[in-house]
């Protein structure tokens, strides 16, 4: 038992942190540690930094253009953005797409697609869920008819992440309508140029622009753009699941809005003293600052039994560390209390420099709040997760 | 004991319940909060035509005298129906100049739906602690001087007169040296910066630099500022609660019938036992939460002020958990659905939250009811 | 919308109050406030000495000898019994038994069980649960067959409370074992001298003999003990269930121990202050405080809209009536800290009158915490509670 | 970065398990408790076969120079057999007498099995803070004089010696003034009363009239007694926490059984989803507390004395709250069955609440915990 990372890991942690510290722009930088909302621009600009160095792709093998790193060494990397506040790098071409693509896609697939992925000069975005799917991921309807040496596709997906910006979307689709629902699903890959594509906002609840509805209507796919076999596409979505929970406790985040808490909590008052000496708040801080420790420590514990591809233990860290941004979310709206009504979306787009109220730490807390109520129903609702691990851990 | 409405009270309740039916839907709601002034010149009047602005507003003055249940009937209402016009500052505000029995013409105005108010009590440095007050009012020969800045006035850039809360002397937090003042909107000085809620109302940051008022707009007896201040506050939790129980109501009904009709795997996500417990849990937050509010309008307006401080700040506590509690679960319920702006579900939501933190939050008002003599000594 | 009582309703509660001041004996009253256990003997006595005033039955119609009151003049009774310290009158013969024999029951078994009931010469208990029954009351297996002018029993109950001090007990009993579980019961009085029948302790975690098992060997019971229709036993099981509810929130009990948790909160020390002075104990106490203040407030609801006969509502306050109690003594047992860890049974059982460590007031709060968990899972576990306000309320 | 255990450490824990398997079994235990003595000398004969005793004490003094990894090994087995024999409180005494370096002696009696030790730290009025000592120690001629009652003193009449918290000078939570103190229990003017605790133990409580003790009695360095206390108190706190994670695997595992065989409405109550998601919770808190008792026993040995009390207070919190939680949902998934006597699941729970609140409870050490001037200072 030993806890502490080896001097080849702590000589590693120094290396990423000095990179961050000389290659992060302030400017995105700031935007992060203030919860301000990232543009397209942001994203791929900071994709593209990283793709200089080659640590895009953590979690690749080398031979594709991957890191090859250590599960500890891309925690630590993971925890070292986290840490610095870095945008994050997009996971629907990294590490959703391409993982299906090295394991079942086709030579050319691998060529064409896989160096795009790395230098961000596609972006992708994620053909799954469907109106009435929800949690019933299988039960999706979109139908893709073959039609000579193309597919012919029907249909909506909803939810999809930042669709507006996408170059690319992969999609389960419905090849074979009769029979059990898993199968008869096929994985499509399409240009999101292509006629007959239409991409509606859905508005969420903090007014962002998250999340989109994609229609299609007699979309012409190639055929060569099929990843594997056909109906075989719910084997891959499966695989992919398994790929989608990398970093999923997102601790080093956590850690870093903990202590963004205290400052917060530290400058606005309860009583007449600071409200992180007032000692009810501080027992919820205490209480949430803990639950983190534990939660990087079983972080490890998974990492260090399971090489890095968690199981079902999985859900354990998907459920604590939604619960954990959830929580944090709501000890910073009740920090500022009252000044967390005001909203200002102008400030949050980045289009002004201070907020209405002048209170620039507490203008996006109310917005933050609401927008994390996503992550225990995305990505399979924590409901769904402990479904999880009552099957698949408990055996009940 | 009785806890039925009267008649009127039900009839009142249904004709508000009806005009929002009607006339402020959804898709209009919408439409007003992205108007300029986000708020609808057409609501206020249909509410003053319901009666509903002259309800609080004493008989001698044009009104009907209405009681704090009278009031938590329409408050629910209210809330039900999402209603983000200024009639909680507005009657907020006129209950200052009730209890303070001054400024009889503008509650007249208030009971004819004339005139609109809001309440400026927060600063910067306040947080939830409504004594913590630097603005100052200095005596000037025919009256006062008020120099400061209040913020997050609730439809502060709507109203045409606000009541202020400002110093005579003490520290920040002395409970003495407090004073209350009805101000004119457009007076010299007074300058509204105003925004967007996040729950859709409107609120401002109000500056006030020189502001010259007459002795007159001083409110209740000198220096007796700070109790005044209380139990109008009292007052407006005791509305806040209301307006939290018709929320809950729509939202958790809402929900069951999202239940009733989502369907998952083949059947309705109703079926799914760890979700009905959930709805359970709702409804039983709910009923107590009713209760507390109710209690809280029964005794807001009790002579005796521990007992009101008391309830009150228990009845704001309990539902703010509640709130709490009720608004992310809906949410929860819903799935996808209920982190989009498309369903009301979010939007009460949003309005739960913030009352939770209006007028002292749950942790606040837990402070308030234990720092009261009973808490200790009760037997 | 009126919440006081009325000037009737006040006179009545200080009648009932200067009753209770004058006949209730300080030894049981300080039994009961410091947690002691009962004996017989005690409960005895406390009924007897509330018959002599007619106040016993107080859901009784005043032609069975019963009180007549009102709903809110029973309500007061209980809250100033609760309030004073007064012993229980176990509900199973006045409050479950009995309603059922006034119902169902023939001439003869009114004439001579109900006034016997009102006086305590029997000693009642119930027979409904058996070992393998659990929630799934319907399914018990006691057989009882017809053998001309008796039945045979046969089988076992199990949970039946002070079985060991009991006279009588009402059972369900399977008179026909075919068809749907729930037809075929009947509902049988049993004395229990009759031979063929062992009662068993079954011990509690706190070591408290409170549940037994009792087994019954082809013990001869006259037809003329059974209540209305053979094979009708089931309908009166469910009347009968609607009954127990009676007070079941205890909001008046947990007034009484929210006084003595902020006494002995007020004595034990966190910080070199008093433990009530504390803001993160204290914060705990008053949340507790408000959801009794708002259970009140639901019970007068209820007692308001049905005239004292809560249907569904019921389950409510039970769970949030349990939720309650469970919480006090879980705050009381932190209040004390480690002197909550000293077992001293004697103590409990008034054979000693200081506990062995001299914390009189400490002495029995482990063993109430421990005591009260029963209180979640029994009645009808307040998961089942949970799921007949889904069905009942909800309509899901 | 390792987790696992070596192989040494495994083939322990097993050979523990495979004692209480074969002799601590629930029956054997029950007959334990109910004896007069309440502890087994067979079982501690057994404790010192398998060099359970020896384990902590340093190699020079005959042990093993253990480390608190391998008491967590340990202290999980006989948390998991509920084993009530006065090991903790003999480890724990005799952490005191390794971090003082002195009475090597004992050690090596501890190692060997031949003695037992046992604690006094609490006092009737100091609840969970162990500063508040009344019990004075007078410099005597040839060394010190005790006076005062010791409370709750687990196995404090099976014990042969005691280590013993004592004020030379400073009034009640002065951390100046604390010293330790060895006493043998048959010293004269040392007054035992014996009793059990509701999870099976003995204690006692113990007065000191005029009782003389030599100079080397003291452990540490004068006036140093505070910091050796708290260091070994956080030592007691890592093996409390390793026993409590022994017990959630095991009442939890009993849980899961109960759930996959008990029949009700003609299937397993395991098949309903509530009591499903109940179990992982359960499981979940669980994991949790198991990572924070792992920690505690990684830096309960570290050199940075807040890194210490921040790590332990951390882990006896959170251990604590899963402790609850675990304990209380075992038995109301158990049903009736989990509130009697005749399983042990019943008595996990009771361990798990004493254990709760033995050595500080959760709020205890959250406060600990924001005490840390890492609280509000960490980056």
């Amino acid at each position: 038992m030993d806890l502490n990372y080896t001097p080849e890991d702590l000589a590693f942690r120094d290396q990423v942190r000095s990179y961050l510290e000389a290659n992060l722009p302030t400017d995105l930088q700031q935007k992060v540690l203030n919860h301000k909302r990232l543009s397209r621009e942001d994203f791929v600009r900071w994709h593209k930094i990283l793709a200089k160095q080659g640590w895009v792709a953590t979690g690749w093998p080398k031979e594709y253009g991957g890191t090859g790193w250590t599960p500890t060494q891309r925690h630590i990397f993971e925890e070292e953005c986290a840490r610095a506040g870095t945008p994050a790098i997009l996971p629907f071409g990294v590490n959703m797409v391409a993982p299906v693509i090295m394991a079942f896609g086709n030579q050319a697939q691998k060529d064409y697609y896989l160096p795009r992925i790395l230098n961000c000069d596609d972006w992708w975005c994620q053909g799954y869920s469907e109106p009435g799917s929800g949690s019933d991921l299988a039960s999706l309807k979109t139908r893709a008819e073959r039609v000579g040496d193309h597919y012919i596709v029907n249909g909506q997906k909803t939810w999809t992440t930042l669709a507006q910006h996408a170059d690319m979307i992969f999609c389960l689709v419905r090849t074979e309508p009769n029979g059990r629902k898993q199968e008869g699903i096929s994985f499509l890959l399409i240009d999101m140029k292509t006629q007959g594509i239409t991409v509606r906002p859905i508005i969420m609840l903090d007014e962002d622009h998250e999340v989109n509805e994609v229609f299609f209507d007699n979309v012409k796919v190639p055929v060569q753009n099929l990843i594997g076999e056909e109906n075989k596409g719910w084997t891959y979505a499966k695989y992919l699941l398994g790929h989608e929970r990398t970093n999923i406790a997102a601790v080093g985040r956590a850690k870093r809005e903990l202590q963004f808490l205290k400052r917060v909590a530290a400058e606005h008052h309860k009583n007449g003293q600071s409200l992180i000496d007032d000692p009810v708040y501080a027992n919820k801080v205490a209480s949430l600052e803990i639950e983190i420790m534990a939660l990087e420590i079983t972080v490890m514990r998974v990492i260090s039994q399971d090489s890095g591809r968690p199981g079902p233990e999985a859900s354990l860290l998907k459920i604590k560390g939604t619960e954990i941004q959830q929580r944090l979310t709501e000890l910073m709206v009740e920090a500022v209390g009252p000044y967390a009504q005001p909203f200002d979306p102008a400030f949050l787009e980045g289009e002004t420099e201070h907020s209405v109220m002048n209170d620039d730490d507490a203008a996006a807390l109310a917005a933050y709040y609401f927008n994390f109520r996503k992550t225990s129903i995305y990505g399979g609702s924590n409901e769904i997760q402990k479904n999880i691990i009552t099957q698949m851990i408990l055996g009940l | 004991m009785d806890f039925a409405l009267t008649q009127e009270q039900t009839q009142f309740a249904e004709a508000v319940r009806r005009w929002v039916e009607k006339d402020y839907g959804f898709e209009q709601r919408k439409h007003i909060i992205a108007s300029a002034e986000g708020i609808s010149a057409e609501a206020w009047s249909a509410l003053a035509e319901l009666g509903a602005t002259a309800l609080p507003v004493p008989e001698d003055q044009g009104g009907f005298s209405g009681s704090a249940i009278d009031m938590m009937v329409v408050m629910q209402e209210l809330g039900r129906g999402l209603v983000i016009e200024p009639y909680f500052a507005t009657v907020f505000a006129a209950e200052f100049l009730k209890q303070a029995k001054a400024h009889f013409d503008v509650l007249e105005q208030v009971a004819g739906g004339e005139i609109k108010l809001a309440v400026a009590l927060h600063e910067k440095q306040s947080r939830h602690d409504l004594s913590d007050i630097a603005t100052t009012a200095t005596k000037s020969a025919d009256g006062y001087t008020l120099n400061g800045k209040k913020t997050v006035v609730l439809h502060g850039a709507q109203a045409d007169k606000l009541i202020v809360s400002a110093r005579t002397s003490g520290a920040a937090r002395d409970k003495n040296g407090i004073q209350l003042f009805i101000v004119d909107t457009n007076a010299a000085g007074v300058t509204r910066q105003d925004y967007r809620t996040i729950d859709g109302y409107r609120a401002a940051d109000i500056s006030f630099t020189n502001v010259q008022v007459p002795a007159i707009a001083l409110l209740g007896r000198e220096d007796g500022g700070w109790e005044l201040l209380d139990a109008v506050s009292d007052y407006g939790v005791s509305l806040l609660c209301s307006e939290a129980i018709g929320i809950m109501e729509a939202i958790t009904s809402a929900t069951l019938e999202y239940l009733k009709t989502r369907q998952q795997f083949g059947v309705p996500i109703g079926k799914f036992q760890v979700l009905q417990h959930r709805m359970a849990d709702m409804f039983m937050e709910m009923e107590q939460a009713r209760s507390m509010a109710t209690l809280a309008a029964v005794k807001v307006s009790s002579d005796n002020a521990e007992e009101r401080r008391r309830t009150l700040s228990a009845a704001k506590a309990r539902v703010g958990q509640a709130a709490k509690y009720i608004g992310q679960q809906a949410v929860q319920l819903h799935g996808g659905m209920g982190v989009t702006n498309e369903l009301p579900v979010a939007h009460m939501f949003k309005r739960l939250t913030m009352i939770e933190l209006s007028l002292g939050d749950t942790d606040h008002h837990l402070a308030r009811f234990v720092a009261q003599p009973g808490f200790k000594n009760a037997a």
